[in-house]
């Protein structure tokens, strides 16, 4: 499954980039899984996602809550609690 | 029902006329009500414990969901009371202190509605709406505003039970 | 915290930028929201049963005792919030469909406070400030703008027991 | 006593007058006694203080409830509930 995955604000800060494309094994199936791969994929994004941090999760631009799964999503992204307003 | 994100400052009497003549253009019945909110960069933000004055801020945001977040949120509101009219202005780039960061007009016959959907629009654009403020301080540092635990606590009393008319009383 | 009772139309733009010069004139503390409200003639007030629509307003006030009543709702609002600034503008004279009536305008650190404290000055104004207005319909009849039982009901909001803090849930 | 009386809106137009300035006999201590010494003044005065008008009172421009004393009052108005805002 090939996804695009962004990044915003300390995250992006974190992961070194605001935006990627990846091309996801077959047992990455959920947002936690996702968040697993990612981790071991460098330093950078071992800190965007350590515990204790409050990262939140769109899907095709629409928040998600908990570990939905995945599948069929066409970009995800990981930020931090929203500050608009 | 407009919504907009931009880098531009906005002037709020203009905005308050288009929104007029657009409304009574689509014969949407009369409006008695305007009520407008206007949210502002403070230079003294988060200054309590000693910390340097704001000279900028920047609201980074996510382009294609800011405006779907702010629609839907929009979209609730006009659900949920008569609004003749509403517009959303949310900036984003780098403001200054005193700037205007963020605009929500309702309007609707009555004053009840326009006052509960804008305060609706700004509970909930505050928690929903995809941005994140980075601060710059005099003495140099930066860093990310966090989130305020007061702000979901606002979204709250728009769903407590017995609350649903979203009246004060 | 200006009151004015005057028969020219006001600039909402004008008034929000002079308000907030003489809050930074006086160093009032930094403001982070600003709330207006702008309360405007309906054509189809009052025509629900049938009646023809009315072509013009006039709104009859008792001056000195309109500026005194409106200067006390606005000095009880910035007892009861932390005001940085506020304003309180009623057009008297005749107007037409679409014009506008009043305008009320707060600012303060928070929002919160900021619509609480509009929301007050609106329902304290409505049954106080000494105003009656007139109208006109299409069909030549005239009448006088009978009292709403709604705006008492409003004003008991802010006095119920429990809701001091006039938050809406 | 002498003060002044002042009319509004459709008290106004029944009365026929903006404003009158009066000599109170000495027997007119509230505002229910002046009442009643106005509505004896003619039949537009009868009218706008007929049984059942809802009319409102103040006294040196501050709203009175009930039937309050009027002694030492320079300026009384008389005038419908109000309508404002």
């Amino acid at each position: 499954m090939t996804v695009t995955i962004r990044y915003f604000a300390w995250v992006r800060e974190r992961t070194g980039r605001a935006e990627e494309t990846v091309d996801l094994p077959a047992e990455v199936r959920t947002v936690s899984d996702l968040v697993g791969w990612l981790r071991a994929r460098g330093p950078g994004y071992e800190a965007a996602f350590a515990a204790g941090r409050v990262v939140r999760v769109a899907i095709d631009r629409s928040h998600v809550k908990g570990d939905p799964p995945i599948s069929g999503a066409r970009e995800i992204a990981f930020f931090p609690p929203v500050t608009g307003g | 029902m407009t919504v907009r994100v931009e880098e531009a400052a906005f002037e709020i009497g203009h905005e308050l006329s288009r929104l007029k003549a657009a409304a009574a253009a689509r014969g949407l019945g009369e409006i008695g009500a305007f009520v407008t909110f206007t949210g502002t960069v403070r230079g003294d933000d988060g200054t309590s414990d000693g910390r340097a004055p704001i000279v900028a801020m920047t609201l980074e945001h996510y382009p294609g969901m800011t405006e779907a977040e702010l629609a839907r949120v929009e979209a609730a509101a006009c659900a949920r009371w008569p609004l003749s009219a509403s517009l959303v202005v949310h900036r984003h780039g780098r403001l200054l202190p005193g700037d205007d960061i963020v605009l929500v007009i309702t309007a609707s016959r009555h004053r009840d509605a326009a006052f509960d959907a804008a305060r609706f629009l700004m509970d909930f654009l505050k928690t929903s709406a995809p941005f994140w403020k980075r601060i710059e301080r005099a003495d140099g540092t930066s860093e990310w505003v966090e989130a305020k635990a007061a702000d979901d606590l606002a979204l709250a009393r728009w769903t407590a039970a017995g609350k649903e008319d979203g009246s004060p009383g």
